[in-house]
């Protein structure tokens, strides 16, 4: 019943969960071989930044523009290419939609 | 029982469509009043397709004419052509009616505390209802011309949800686009349905698809059916309204508008399976739909990345994703009529391009629900001024977590069982699409890693310390959806088998479709 | 002759068609947008109508006919509802475009527009 | 407000055009007319009053509120129309052969017969309250809404 079978391969999710929790446990059981002396709460948990002084929360939280900032900036052209078309206004897309149109009913009438 | 299951394809529409015109009345009783009449009502209709999908799974297509001396009786008799308009409900209608049912009910229930001391509300569960009866009839109808209607019907319902909040320009604008598309393809799409009756004097599908001669004017309808109903499905390049649109509707109804959408899909399947998949090569249709998918899955998700606002990212992914349907589908469509093709491959393709509408459209509403769950509590959906809200959201974050997993196919949620479908039998068609495919998926995954890691986690900003988890109602509305997203991708076998294998043959069966009503015909 | 007098409907519709999709394609306006979109619906109105036309053909009304053929009463049906909805869908628009302009102060396509990218 | 002529004028007019409109409503089913348009019709006789007197006048009784009501039970009537003859099938004419509206018309030539059409005059009817209070209070709430009023139900 959980198995999804086609043609020539089969999922199983639930036997993919069984595998999940055995690495589960082997994982666990290995950190449990780490070192205990970790305490929470202590001055063990305290940011430490090179004897700077610690900034306040904003500051220290990753913005979500700052993430993958070099892949955008290798494909600053890509993304540049892409927003022309992207204009927002209403009747450009009406536009490609009367283009889309043309080449649909072209390609239709000429394969037939 | 027996009268239920023999009307229970017009009174699927016809019950919200009484509610829709009650409601504004009802609602002067009172909010609790009209919050418990939506409900019941929307409950009644679904246990009555619960009903339907029983009768339909076990003996096959139902067809119903409306004003009939029998409600089976497709051709009056002495007549050779459908006169009456009529419900045709096979598999694939099912599966839409299955899956625009279930998303109303968990937008229902999402938006009741969403919208609790705003204005207008008569006005939005009335809209509601509409827009669920539009799609409703918009699946189950056997008419060209009804399709425009419910089209049309479920377009201006959507307007009217999309611009809900005229306070906020945005909404308005987003609002404005949507109507302003909808109404040219739905002119195109009357357009073309007037070149086919032009022809052969019918309206009735299977009727049409009986006498279809496939002439230059056929394939010209063809063009411009296949064309309107890819901006209405949001393919890329005609994709642009699609953000536009998700991104100001207010919560619960994000997820009725892209489910809006597949119905447009399932137009498009509809016409291009049904109508003309009898005896012509459907190549040329089946890569034209090929090459959209793989357009909008590429430039869907590359557009995603890019985005700040979290619903504007969610709807780019939404479009990403249609393209996945939309590639499997197409390569069935592609060697339809190739028999070992299909047998080996083909159809496999079509389960994985249909069962990926029903798993997208519950990730994705329960994504869009918490995107609004953010928006609700803080105010703001530019995600570079969101951080550390899982302190105090932990129930969002997990539904975030859950619909992030399954959109980026990763096992064992939902998304992955057929994301891998599309994946292998695509790669017997074509491998360099099947690589396409996947290096979409890992952006996928990257795009939300990103906003889970800005938006949840990090340090707990100063100016959210006193955010709360949202109401009751909302995460009930969300819980309902993501435990069907863990549902199904634990046992998706179950449910290929049970609703998307008759989708697809019902999709093959062309002639199935036809004899249900012309079979009396020589 | 009589043959191109017939075709003239439709040539007359294709037209309208071409105007209606110049305007809705080209001109900035919103005003004359929406304006192109009835237009554009007027169009398919006037193509559904001439189908249903027959040579010399009465009002397809079973009371009061004379002998003789009678024109197609469902591209008439299919003309009225696309009236009706196209009523709605101006009125709708109409509305949009009110608020749209008391919101940013322009009807400009371009320079309202606040949704992009 | 416009000049007295013109109120005048409109204020004769105005019964011409109801009872113009009526008549397409009433005779929808066995002649060219209909609820739409006899609907149309009746609220382009809003709307002339409309120009004529300007909103303030008019909004005093013909409130959104009220045309909302009409048009939600227009809608519902012709519904439950529809659904009254489920026992056959949705939309079956179950009045026809009844004493209500039960007539059935002579196929060719000869005049209309009202008394004739079953469900269908009914629908007519409730049609045409639906499209003359919808039309209405969409022609109203956009004159207020010009005037830079919010609309509230």
């Amino acid at each position: 019943m959980s198995l999804l079978e086609y043609g020539y391969a089969v999922w199983a999710p639930l036997v993919w969960i069984l595998a999940l929790v055995v690495v589960g446990v082997i994982v666990l059981i290995l950190r449990n071989r780490g070192r205990k002396s970790y305490k929470k709460g202590t001055a063990q948990g305290d940011i430490f930044l090179s004897g700077i002084a610690v900034p306040a929360e904003e500051q220290r939280h990753v913005k979500a523009a700052n993430i993958y900032w070099g892949f955008f900036e290798a494909l600053k052209g890509f993304y540049k290419g892409m927003m022309r078309p992207h204009t927002g206004i209403v009747n450009d897309y009406i536009l490609w939609f009367v283009a889309v149109l043309t080449v649909t009913v072209l390609i239709l009438l000429l394969t037939s | 029982m027996d009268f239920l299951t023999t009307h229970a394809p017009a009174l699927i529409v016809a019950l919200p469509l009484l509610a829709a015109f009650a409601i504004p009345l009802v609602s002067r009783a009172g909010h609790s009043a009209r919050s418990i009449f939506s409900l019941a009502v929307l409950g009644a209709t679904a246990s009555l397709v619960a009903i339907l999908a029983v009768d339909v799974y076990s003996t096959g297509i139902r067809v119903y004419t409306f004003g009939a001396t029998l409600p089976e009786m497709a051709l009056p008799a002495g007549y050779t052509v459908p006169v009456r308009i009529m419900f045709q409900v096979d598999g694939m209608s099912m599966f839409m009616g299955i899956v625009i049912t279930t998303v109303a009910l968990a937008a229902m229930l999402y938006s009741l505390q969403f919208l609790k001391g705003q204005s207008g509300q008569p006005r939005f569960y009335s809209l509601m209802m509409l827009l669920y009866v539009g799609m409703m009839g918009l699946a189950f109808t056997g008419d060209m011309f009804n399709m425009f209607v419910f089209l049309e019907l479920a377009s201006i319902a959507g307007t009217g949800l999309a611009a809900y909040r005229t306070g906020m320009a945005d909404a308005v604008e987003g609002g404005f686009k949507y109507i302003v598309i909808s109404a040219v393809s739905a002119l195109m799409v009357l357009f073309a349905i007037g070149l086919l009756y032009s022809q052969y004097n019918v309206l009735s599908i299977a009727a049409l698809a009986h006498y279809m001669e496939y002439s230059m004017l056929d394939m010209m309808a063809l063009g411009l059916l296949a064309g309107a109903f890819v901006m209405k499905l949001a393919g890329v390049p005609l994709h642009m309204w699609a953000p536009d649109t998700y991104t100001v509707a207010p919560a619960g109804t994000t997820p009725m508008i892209l489910a809006a959408s597949y119905t447009s899909m399932y137009a498009l399947y509809r016409v291009t399976f049904t109508l003309y998949g009898g005896h012509i090569d459907t190549a040329a249709i089946g890569w034209i739909v090929i090459i959209v998918g793989v357009l909008s899955m590429f430039i869907g998700v590359m557009m995603a990345v890019h985005q700040t606002d979290i619903k504007r990212m969610m709807a780019y992914h939404a479009i990403s994703q249609g393209g996945y349907m939309l590639l499997g589908v197409g390569v069935g469509l592609a060697v339809l009529a190739d028999p070992v093709a299909l047998a080996s491959y083909g159809r496999d393709a079509i389960n994985g391009g249909v069962f990926h509408i029903i798993n997208h459209v519950f990730y994705k509403a329960l994504l869009f629900m918490t995107a609004e769950a953010i928006f609700f509590r803080i105010g703001t959906r530019d995600t570079n001024k969101m951080g550390g809200l899982a302190r105090n959201m932990k129930w969002t974050t997990l539904f975030y977590g859950i619909g992030a997993l399954a959109i980026s196919g990763i096992p064992p949620f939902n998304g992955f069982a057929s994301k891998l479908l599309i994946y292998q039998t695509v790669l017997n068609f074509s491998p360099v699409l099947s690589a396409i495919a996947m290096f979409v998926s890992l952006v996928t995954l990257a795009s939300f890693a990103k906003v889970f890691y800005a938006a949840f986690t990090g340090p707990e900003m100063p100016a959210y310390r006193e955010v709360r988890e949202v109401p009751r109602s909302m995460l009930i509305g969300m819980g309902i959806l993501a435990a069907c997203v863990v549902f199904f991708g634990l046992f998706p076998g179950l449910i290929v088998d049970t609703i998307v294998a008759p989708a697809t043959e019902a999709l093959i069966n062309q002639t199935g479709y036809i004899d249900a009503v012309m079979g009396a015909v020589p | 002759m009589e043959q191109v007098l017939l075709n003239f409907p439709f040539v007359a519709a294709v037209l309208l068609m071409g105007i209606a999709l110049y305007i809705i394609v080209f001109k900035r306006n919103l005003i004359k947008l929406v304006m192109g979109v009835a237009i554009l619906s007027s169009a398919i109105n006037l193509f559904l109508v001439s189908l249903g036309y027959r040579v010399g053909g009465v009002a397809p009304i079973y009371t009061d006919v004379p002998e003789g053929p009678m024109v197609l009463p469902v591209p008439q049906a299919l003309t009225l509802t696309n009236i009706v909805i196209g009523v709605a869908v101006l009125a709708l628009m109409l509305t949009l475009v009110v608020h749209i302009y008391r919101h940013t102060g322009d009807i400009d396509a371009e320079k309202s527009r606040i949704l992009k990218g | 407000m416009l000049s007295r002529i013109v109120r005048t004028v409109a204020n004769q007019l105005v019964l011409f055009v109801l009872v113009f409109g009526l008549y397409l409503i009433m005779h929808g089913h066995d002649s060219p007319g209909g609820g739409f348009q006899g609907g149309a019709v009746v609220a382009s006789g809003a709307v002339m009053l409309l120009v004529a007197f300007g909103s303030g006048q008019i909004i005093k009784w013909l409130t959104v509120r009220r045309l909302v009501t009409v048009a939600c039970c227009g809608a519902l009537v012709f519904i439950v129309l529809a659904l009254g003859g489920t026992g056959t099938s949705f939309f079956h004419n179950f009045l026809l052969g009844t004493p209500v509206f039960g007539g059935v018309p002579t196929p060719g030539p000869g005049h209309g017969h009202v008394w004739s059409g079953g469900i269908i005059p009914l629908m007519e009817i409730a049609i045409g309250f639906t499209v003359m209070a919808g039309l209405s209070a969409v022609v109203l709430a956009m004159a207020r809404f010009s005037g830079g009023e919010e609309i509230e139900e």
